[in-house]
């Protein structure tokens, strides 16, 4: 049953990535005076990609065509290891929280090979500046996560969430400074503004982009959708360690159902705060972003020392 | 009988040195097979072995072969040695009637022993696979087999038996023997000024390092009666006494291990070898040096204190983030991944830094936790690492360069190694479902365990160093997409990459395959070599794990199954799902199944040529950027300038020069000081006749006056 | 003890010690290598006086024996060829100039004063004139070195070298009565090889840097130019 | 007792035979044959000795005990093999016109006469017999360092003769007045009979024996080469001819040591204080750190070798001057490996200089790959003497070590600053010499090199493994310089 469960809540997240990034394409576009797409628009995008002949540069080798369903599959993973609408995971079990952010470095790991594999300048170029940040990225959200898990003595996020349920109300210093640093580290990760910007083009600013320039097809839809995983994935994490209730402990249909109404206007909130945020900011130069990262990264351990010097009962 | 298979694979070894010196004996060997065949006319086999092996063409390659086979041998009963010690769980001990008259030499094989049996065999096994091939390229005249067989045979030699000695007297021999020995190796291609001086710096090291090593047995025994092990381990040392002799051994192990900032010898001496001895030396020889520091901590001084640990703890996050900002700059490819070594071995000593800290704060079982994490990412590195090296070696063999701006595109031309490269990136880069990241793990499982410690100081120091780790780990990635990045994908950078062909020979891809094989055996179940561990954290630190299930099959859960827990298996299992059925599932339209080939996009310009492509340096400059404090980096751009004003760019030459801080703030001012010393030291032999009667007069005044004090 | 209450064999032994001391000073003060070869011949012939007064007054015959090797190697032999040296090498004329003179005497005086203070725990066994007689010895040893450290000229060290002898010859005759003749006869023959190979070496050294002055062979040494 | 007479009779009459035919052709071979038999006698002296322990000769002039018994037998074996290799060696300087039929004369009785002296230091039992051979041994060698007749090479001998002499005369002062010492408490017919003085050195007056003592160790020491009294040294090592140097560097500063030891030997029987070792000490490790700084300024071969002497004669003087058991171990086991390696080493780098036509480093390169033969065994002799193992000289200098930690800690660590700057300065000038490129213009030359296989195995031998009977024997001697036995 909890097996059973933990499928369907894997299936589900796939199934609502697209709507999330929608969701947050909608709310910029509102904010912005624009007429927003339906919130259905990713979905027909990723069909009609999927149906496309891919078209692959000469000099791919197997590891650019190959990468997307890594990148994909590696982030279903994650999806299965996060719980999202209860924290009765069976799977959370077999990979833990540093397994987790080992999954994100995984698909990262492909996405910059491939992008170095056509051997454009473009591609080097977006991997080499997705590799730093991510480098950067990758130690801030560790320390953010091992707040959380130092608090909860363990590293399995299902038990880490339980132990913040059931501890009732506690105003952390640690957890503000935290969720600070990983909601930084999340705009980081997921390509947003100010650090990176999904929607542009522009040879000289774009990182994500640079990468993917020569994917299409299938394989472009996988990338997209993968991307749009790893944002889910990002908000899931954050509502559900900072303020996870809401979410189901026991597996009952009305818990479950009640877990699911939680988590879908957490996000909701998060992206359309995310969206205020990226309509208010500019995007940030290149070489700004260490100094942003380096803020999150010590965000992060200002966390973990205050929990250890302040919090810890001992 | 264990030890016996031990002493056959040092013998072994030794053996196929000397027979490395049969190089040149050729015809003493025909006359000799020539007159048994006389003498027993009926055996086939003399006869053969004059027509056949011994034919002028032949020999030199059945020599090699020979030789290396007998080395391979030695690997497999090193591993079967170890192997058996580990399962049987014994302490074997032993003396052998060498070396002083009341100090004959002794040996002991026990657990600990036995698992760097166990990497050596490993290493040594797939360097004798490799080897034949390699060095088939060798010309004799140019670089000679009977030295290189000769040195590699005692260099394995002087590696096992540093694991079994079993006095202070007999390590050092052993130890000295395996520097000497690595030393020669190092030096075997000597045309090159700059080996000679690699090779100078190691020897200079590797001397400063074992007479540090003397130095700290020294005050051992000093509190001791004799040079056993045994004998040191009754010694009672005071605080300070015992944190000097753990300093001095800290220096002399962490000098060969190569932590920074005693680690300049490393980058040098590690690429100038041939490949199979660098994997050698970058694989075991440095985990040879980790065994020694935690025989010497763990086992010889009784009582570890915490201040150790955050030295430890310390250091190790300073070796590792330096060495992987070093090894991020590299752009020969030998010379990145002895930094990288370098980066390990930081990790390895800010685990046992934390096992230490644990152990004097009175957690045994964490302390088991971070010695297994220790031990189980020296045996990880040591197959990763040998795997990267053999692999660079390979593609030196192919492309005869080791400049990663020369090489591109070879994932074409040799798609098996580049395959197996691939899987030294992952393990390297501590991706999960490979070995490197199950030690990776450990280690931040045994960091998360701070909260039981009561010491400030140390509850925020730990997650700090926790923190370089993560972003050690990071670098790492990005490191090693780099180097699979330009070396094998793109498009070729040179005319020999464009020309490269898959290696023929079947040993260096057998090799390359059994290690990448192992990375990734281990990286799914890595509870057959923790099985392997628990008992020697026993052995040395009176208790092993906590959790029985530590060790199943399935779940790697080291403390409780409630703090953490990893079943590589299951992820592995799910991978294969979720990208099985995307892969199905997206390919079942026999229409857009097939891709269509294009030309890359290319801005409208046309014509992508490899020169447009990132190159090492461009790659890291972010990086380089953002830490520029790290390096002293001198980067020079020149414009030729054109044209009626100058101001049309015809050529721009690009200079980059990266070096470590080490030198000018370390290195040099020592050098300078002997220098200037041994300057002052000559004016007192002015070469004048009557001066030195001066001196002999001043003396005698002196010395008289002294005595009739 | 007083002088006046020893018997005539001491009282004549101090005052050769004293003579043979002052013939030390004599040769540290002299430029002229001429001269410095007739007070080093002077010093031999006391030598020779003192060794055949100890044979006499002990009744030791060897002692004859190296009475008369003193007197054929050190005031005949050595004087000899050293002259016929400098005369060959036209250096009777050259006076060396003695940077500080006075300096290089009064050091000479400290060193007698030194040999003094040095030796004196030999009073405890012995008599005072044990002490008089090594402590002129020694200062002749010393003094002996000194002249070869002030001296530029080969030959002034040849002369320098050969009166340290003469001080170590002096200190067995006196202090221990002679020494058992083998060691005796074998130091007299060492003597002798040593003058012959320095007669040797003064034409070698003049062949290569056509001159005896030792200050102009450094081109051996370890500083830096 | 006839061995140890005909030990002293072969050479003596080696030298009036070579002295009148010495030009010969096979004069070479005619000297390794006169070593040889002193060798053989030599061997039959130690038996003897093995066999029936400490031999006094009639007369008390001689004598042979577990001591001297294997630097005997050392220096007759390093006599003969040095032997062996000057043969060819001096053919090749006579065929390149650096010596004449006279010379070749000199050198031949002057290598047997040099002999002669280096055993009667050994094996008399007369202090002042001791003094007139040791002076004996320098003026054999004398004529042997101005051989070649450069400017340099009589520069050289000119200061090793004067220095020595003004030294060893000083020893002679000692030595009057140790005898001054013994006529005043015995019979002076035997009163320079080392054997009677130690037998009553309980009685000697202290205060006259420290003054001896140091006029002994500054004669004698002049002659080991410590620091300050070393500068003739590196002159004459360098400027004589081959053989001469692997002698003087293998023999002459172990009789000097040999005889300072044994003075000191008395000294401390007089004065029951270890003043003698303390003065020993200084003077060895002023010697060895000062010398390996030396190192590094070195640019002729034959040079640097000798300042590696230097600094492993003041190990060996600072090991007796500890003077426990385990030191004194220690320095009679370095004092065989380092005379065994560094012989070898001289042999093999008169070849490299024959080779290269030159002694400057500058220009002798590539060794190994003009002759891997000479490179080679000029590399391994180089890290046996820097202390490597598995060579006798790190066992000998791990003792050391250990002996120092166990009675001056606080020098433990200056004793290895001074091994590692050593070490570095004698590498960073071979490893030019025997690596790279071949040089244009230098031929592989016709060499022997047994003598240096069979050192650097005994070398070898003597790291991995003391054979029982030496090891029996550095243990007697042990017992009988420090009183007790090494562990």
């Amino acid at each position: 049953m909890n097996w059973l469960i933990a499928v369907i809540q894997t299936m589900l997240f796939v199934a609502l990535a697209p709507l999330l990034s929608a969701w947050l394409k909608w709310c910029k576009c509102l904010l912005q005076n624009r007429k927003a797409p339906s919130l259905l628009q990713p979905y027909r995008d990723l069909i009609k990609l999927i149906r496309k002949q891919p078209a692959v540069a000469e000099q791919a080798s197997w590891i650019f065509t190959r990468s997307p369903y890594i990148i994909f599959s590696a982030m279903v993973l994650a999806a299965s290891v996060v719980p999202l609408i209860t924290v009765d995971l069976p799977t959370t079990a077999s990979a833990d929280v540093i397994v987790l952010v080992g999954f994100f470095a995984f698909a990262r790991f492909f996405l910059a090979l491939a992008g170095l594999d056509v051997g454009t300048a473009f591609g080097g170029m977006g991997s080499s500046r997705e590799m730093t940040i991510s480098s950067l990225a990758e130690p801030a959200m560790l320390m953010a996560v091992f707040t959380l898990t130092m608090t909860a003595s363990t590293t399995n996020l299902a038990l880490a969430m339980e132990h913040v349920l059931n501890e009732g109300m506690v105003l952390r210093p640690s957890f503000v400074f935290a969720l600070f640093a990983l909601i930084l580290v999340a705009i980081a990760e997921t390509g947003r503004i100010p650090v990176d910007n999904p929607a542009t083009h522009l040879e000289l600013t774009m990182i994500h982009e640079a990468m993917i320039l020569e994917y299409s097809g299938r394989h472009l839809a996988l990338i997209e959708w993968a991307s749009q995983l790893k944002l889910m994935l990002y908000g899931v994490l954050i509502a559900n360690i900072f303020l996870p209730w809401g979410i189901a402990q026991a597996l009952g249909a009305k818990a479950l159902v009640y877990g699911l109404l939680a988590i879908a206007l957490k996000l909701a909130v998060l992206c359309a705060l995310l969206a205020i945020a990226e309509t208010l900011v500019a995007k940030m130069r290149l070489f700004r972003v260490q100094e942003y990262l380096s803020f999150a990264y010590l965000l992060g351990l200002l966390g973990m020392l205050s929990h250890i010097i302040l919090e810890a009962s001992r | 009988m264990v030890l016996i298979l031990a002493y056959a694979a040092v013998l072994l070894s030794l053996a196929s040195g000397l027979s490395a010196l049969m190089m040149h004996q050729r015809p003493a060997l025909e006359a000799l097979a020539q007159a048994y065949s006389r003498l027993f006319p009926e055996h086939r086999f003399f006869r053969r072995l004059s027509t056949h092996y011994l034919e002028q063409n032949r020999y030199p390659s059945t020599l090699r072969q020979g030789a290396f086979a007998l080395l391979g041998m030695s690997g497999v009963l090193a591993i079967s040695a170890g192997l058996a010690v580990m399962l049987t769980q014994q302490v074997l001990t032993d003396q052998i009637g060498l070396g002083l008259p009341w100090l004959p030499w002794h040996m002991r094989f026990d657990g600990l022993s036995g698992f760097f049996f166990l990497i050596i065999g490993i290493a040594v096994l797939t360097v004798s696979l490799y080897g034949p091939g390699y060095v088939e390229a060798f010309s004799e005249d140019k670089q000679p087999f009977a030295p290189l067989g000769l040195f590699t045979g005692l260099f394995v030699a002087g590696m096992l038996l540093v694991l079994l000695a079993d006095d202070a007297f007999f390590f050092m021999i052993a130890w000295e023997a395996m520097s000497v020995a690595s030393y020669f190796l190092v030096a075997f291609q000597h045309e090159n000024p700059a080996n000679r001086r690699a090779a100078f710096l190691y020897l200079l090291m590797a001397e400063v390092g074992a007479l540090s090593i003397v130095l700290g047995f020294g005050v051992l025994a000093s509190f001791a009666d004799g040079f056993t092990f045994d004998a040191l381990r009754q010694a009672h040392l005071s605080t300070s006494w015992a944190s000097i002799a753990f300093a001095l051994a800290l220096l002399g192990f962490g000098m060969k291990a190569g932590i920074v900032p005693i680690h300049v010898w490393l980058p040098e001496a590690h690429p100038v070898a041939p490949s199979h001895i660098s994997a050698l030396m970058s694989g075991v020889m440095l985990k040879v040096a980790v065994y020694g520091l935690i025989r010497f901590c763990f086992d010889l001084l009784v009582e570890v204190h915490w201040q150790w640990g955050v030295v430890l703890l310390i250091l190790g996050t300073l070796s590792a983030l330096g060495g992987i900002l070093y090894a991020l700059m590299q752009s020969n490819l030998k010379r990145l991944l002895a930094y990288s070594s370098v980066e390990n071995i930081g990790v390895i000593f800010l685990v046992l830094g934390l096992a230490m800290i644990f152990m004097a704060n009175g957690y045994p079982q964490l302390a088991a936790l971070g010695l297994l994490a220790a031990l189980l990412h020296a045996f990880n590195h040591a197959l990763f690492k040998n795997l990267l090296f053999l692999g660079a070696g390979v593609v030196q063999h192919q492309i005869h360069s080791l400049d990663i701006d020369d090489m591109g595109g070879l994932i074409k031309r040799m798609p098996k190694t580049s395959f197996l490269f691939l899987v030294g990136c992952m393990s390297i880069s501590s991706l999960p479902l490979f070995n490197g990241f199950v030690s990776e793990w450990l280690a931040f499982q045994t960091a998360l365990q701070v909260f039981v410690l009561d010491n400030g100081v140390l509850r925020s120091l730990i997650p700090v160093a926790a923190a370089a780790l993560a972003l050690t780990a990071a670098l790492a990635a990005a490191c090693f997409v780099k180097v699979y990045g330009l070396v094998f994908l793109g498009l070729p950078r040179s005319r020999n990459s464009e020309k490269a062909k898959e290696v023929e020979d079947k040993g260096m891809l057998l090799a390359l395959e059994i290690l990448a094989g192992l990375c990734f055996l281990f990286g799914i179940f890595p509870s057959l070599v923790i099985a392997l561990l628990n008992p020697i954290a026993r052995q040395l630190l009176g208790q092993a794990l906590p959790n029985a299930e530590a060790t199943s099959w399935l779940w790697l859960a080291p403390v409780t199954m409630d703090q953490a827990s990893y079943a590589p298996i299951l992820v592995l299992i799910s991978v294969l799902m979720a990208a099985g059925i995307a892969f199905r599932y997206l390919r079942r339209n026999p229409e857009t199944k097939t891709m269509r080939r294009t030309e890359a996009w290319d801005c409208g310009f046309g014509g992508l040529t490899p020169r447009m492509q990132y190159s090492s340096s461009a790659f890291t400059m972010p990086i380089r950027r953002i830490f520029a404090k790290v390096w002293l980096i001198d980067e020079q751009i020149n414009k030729d300038m054109r044209g009626a004003s100058e101001l049309d760019v015809a050529s721009i030459h690009y200079h980059l020069q990266i070096q470590d801080h080490c030198w000018p703030r370390l290195y040099q001012p020592i050098v300078h000081a002997i220098n200037s010393l041994a300057r002052q030291v000559g004016r007192i032999q002015t070469g004048n006749i009557r001066v030195y009667l001066g001196y002999s007069f001043v003396t005698l005044i002196v010395m008289l006056w002294v005595v009739s004090l | 003890m007083n002088i006046e209450q020893q018997d005539f064999y001491t009282q004549a032994i101090l005052s050769m010690a004293a003579l043979v001391g002052l013939t030390s000073f004599l040769m540290l003060g002299q430029g002229r290598l001429l001269r410095l070869i007739f007070v080093f011949a002077l010093q031999g012939l006391l030598l020779t006086l003192t060794t055949a007064l100890a044979a006499y007054s002990t009744n030791n015959h060897h002692l004859y024996i190296s009475a008369f090797l003193t007197l054929v190697l050190k005031v005949m032999f050595i004087p000899w060829m050293l002259r016929r040296q400098v005369l060959a090498m036209n250096m009777h004329r050259d006076v060396e100039a003695l940077k500080n003179n006075t300096a290089l005497m009064l050091t000479g005086a400290s060193l007698m004063v030194f040999s003094y203070y040095v030796l004196h725990p030999i009073v405890l066994t012995s008599s005072a004139i044990m002490l008089n007689a090594l402590a002129v010895s020694l200062s002749v040893v010393l003094l002996g070195m000194l002249l070869m450290i002030s001296h530029r000229q080969a030959v002034a060290h040849v002369v320098g070298f050969m009166s340290i002898e003469n001080g170590l010859f002096f200190a067995a005759i006196v202090a221990t009565k002679g020494m058992p003749m083998v060691v005796e006869l074998g130091v007299a023959f060492d003597v002798l090889v040593a003058a012959v190979l320095f007669g040797i070496f003064f034409f070698h050294i003049r062949a290569s840097i056509d001159s005896l002055d030792v200050d102009r062979m450094n081109r051996l040494h370890e500083v830096d130019q | 007792m006839i061995a140890a007479y005909l030990v002293l009779l072969i050479p003596a009459i080696g030298i009036v035979f070579f002295a009148l035919n010495g030009h010969t052709q096979n004069c070479g071979r005619l000297n390794t044959r006169f070593n040889a038999l002193t060798l053989a006698a030599t061997v039959w002296l130690a038996l003897n000795v093995l066999n029936n322990g400490t031999l006094l000769s009639a007369g008390k002039a001689l004598i042979v005990d577990s001591f001297n018994v294997y630097l005997i037998v050392l220096t007759a074996f390093i006599g003969l093999t040095t032997a062996i290799f000057s043969g060819p060696y001096m053919e090749h300087e006579k065929q390149r016109g650096k010596l004449t039929e006279k010379r070749l004369k000199v050198y031949y009785s002057m290598y047997q006469g040099f002999m002669l002296a280096m055993y009667l230091v050994l094996v008399t039992n007369n202090m002042g017999v001791m003094w007139v051979a040791m002076e004996g041994a320098t003026l054999a060698t004398v004529l042997l360092v101005s051989l070649y007749r450069t400017p340099e090479a009589i520069e050289a001998a000119w200061k090793y003769f004067i220095l020595c002499g003004v030294g060893i005369a000083q020893a002679l002062f000692g030595t009057i007045l140790l005898y001054y010492a013994a006529v005043q408490i015995g019979d002076a017919d035997y009163a320079l009979s080392w054997s009677v003085l130690l037998d009553n050195a309980g009685k000697l007056n202290p205060e006259i024996l420290k003054i001896a003592f140091v006029f002994m160790l500054i004669g004698y020491g002049t002659k080991i080469g410590l620091v300050p009294l070393h500068n003739w040294l590196p002159d004459a090592h360098s400027e004589g001819p081959t053989p001469m140097s692997a002698v003087l560097s293998g023999l002459l500063l172990n009789d000097a040591l040999y005889a300072v030891v044994r003075s000191k030997m008395l000294v401390d029987g007089a004065t029951q204080s270890n003043i003698a070792g303390l003065l020993m000490m200084v003077f060895g490790m002023l010697s060895f750190l000062v010398a390996a700084l030396f190192l590094h300024r070195q640019k002729d071969i034959k040079r640097l070798f000798s300042y590696s002497s230097i600094e492993h004669m003041g190990v060996m003087t600072f090991a007796f001057g500890i003077g426990g058991p385990l030191a004194t171990f220690a320095a009679l086991l370095h004092m065989t490996a380092h005379s065994l390696t560094k012989s070898a080493i001289f042999v093999t780098v008169g070849h490299a200089a024959q080779l290269a036509g030159t002694q400057s480093m500058e220009h002798i390169r590539g060794l190994i790959k003009t002759q891997p033969k000479i490179g080679w065994g000029l590399l391994l002799g180089t890290v046996a003497i820097a202390g490597f193992p598995p060579f006798g000289v790190f066992t000998s200098e791990f003792l050391v070590l250990v002996a120092t930690m166990h009675s001056y800690p606080w020098l433990a660590p200056l004793l290895l600053l001074g091994i590692g700057i050593a070490f570095a300065g004698l590498f960073r000038h071979i490893q030019p010499i025997v690596y790279g490129e071949q040089p244009e213009g230098q031929l592989p030359i016709e060499v022997n090199l047994w003598p240096v296989m069979i050192h650097l195995a005994l070398v070898l031998w003597l790291g991995l493994a003391i054979p029982d009977f030496l090891a029996n024997w550095f243990s007697k001697a042990t017992l009988l310089i420090s009183g007790s036995m090494p562990l």
